[in-house]
């Protein structure tokens, strides 16, 4: 699956994209996955209510399944306009 | 209906012109455009947009589409830019037309509204103190309610 | 500030984009064209707007002023034509450039309410059925009440 | 003092402007005169809801003083925009 992130996030991890191997079923159980992999990810996830999640370019909540999905991104609000 | 994503700058009033162009039966045309502002007069050295390909066309699409179809516009018109743009320059516009004001001017308006919380870009400004990703307003979010 | 009444055509994108220009310190630009709408597609043969010389620059200048005061605008523009149109021809605009949104609407729209109520204009349509003064509308006396 | 009239006031009237020598304290008193004078008067007269005025080219009510006036405009609602 890939993972995009955005914005502060993606300074914070450090890359605009990865391929992930996961068995998560929801956004919450891959954001779980990450957190534990390195410092970087939990500074980055550390407080989900100032970030949103989109799978396969859709907005979607933290708990939303991820059956199926091909993209997952990871982003601050957004300040278009 | 046009949505362009795009890094270049556009000519506002020649994209106004053209959209305005062959729609007699529309009666008004309502534009919005978003400019590169500069607080402290001077102080901001350049703007950066990111955004998220695919997504972003996506959603603008969506949101346009939208918007056409619940105020029956004539024709509906989204530019938005991205990557490093000065102060003074135009980030993005849109337009509306409709048979009468009070439409033209709601539609405007939804599409602006939308466009700022669910359309997937960030500014980040440059000032001589560094460099700032900007913070959401809880406005913004707050200013979708209405619709 | 300008408010301009003549007679001639106007060129709506060159006078957004010479409105626009150097206001760094404003976000935010709304305008709005009146467009001569032929309802029933090729019945209206032209539009002859009447209007009342020296009361009307007076009243659309009192109308920009309030806006300019009232939402802090960096600047206001009204153009309105007099004269006979051809269908599909821009009757009037209105611009306002404002820091946020928000603003820029809301003027915009106060803008229109008050010179569509207030400004000495008066439309004659012709069609293939001879000629008709346009009625004014309860709802545009209405839209006052809201400012 | 000047009387001016508008849209299908003036053509009602059959003219855009005339010089009127009165004493009329306020709009309706010169109105009053005016509907006197001929039939034209009383038909563009004849539903004053229908009708605006304006004193010195400031819009107002039919019950305002004319004292010091110099112009006096009738016509409909105005349609412009």
């Amino acid at each position: 699956m890939d993972v995009l992130y955005f914005a502060w996030v993606r300074e914070r991890i450090g890359m605009p994209k990865e391929t992930v191997e996961t068995n998560a079923a929801t956004v919450m159980e891959l954001v779980e996955e990450l957190r534990a992999r390195e410092e970087r990810y939990e500074a980055a996830f550390a407080d989900l209510s100032a970030l949103r999640v989109a799978v396969d370019q859709d907005l979607t909540e933290f708990d939303a399944p991820l059956k199926g999905a091909r993209e997952v991104a990871f982003f601050p609000p957004m300040t278009g306009g | 209906m046009t949505v362009r994503v795009q890094e270049a700058a556009f000519d506002l009033g020649a994209e106004a012109n053209s959209f305005a162009a062959g729609h007699s039966d529309m009666g008004a045309m309502v534009t919005f455009a978003g400019i590169v502002r500069d607080l402290a007069q001077g102080d901001l050295d350049r703007m950066v947009i990111e955004h998220y390909p695919g997504m972003t066309e996506r959603a603008l699409e969506k949101i346009a589409g939208e918007a056409k179809d619940r105020w029956g516009l004539g024709d509906v018109l989204v530019i938005h830019r991205y990557g490093e743009m000065a102060p003074g320059e135009q980030i993005m516009m849109v337009a509306a037309l409709a048979p009468h004001r009070k439409d033209a001017f709601e539609a405007a308006e939804f599409l602006m509204d939308y466009l700022k919380s669910r359309a997937p870009f960030w500014k980040k400004e440059f000032t001589s103190d560094g460099a700032d990703w900007v913070a959401s307003k809880a406005e913004d979010e707050d200013a979708l309610t209405r619709w």
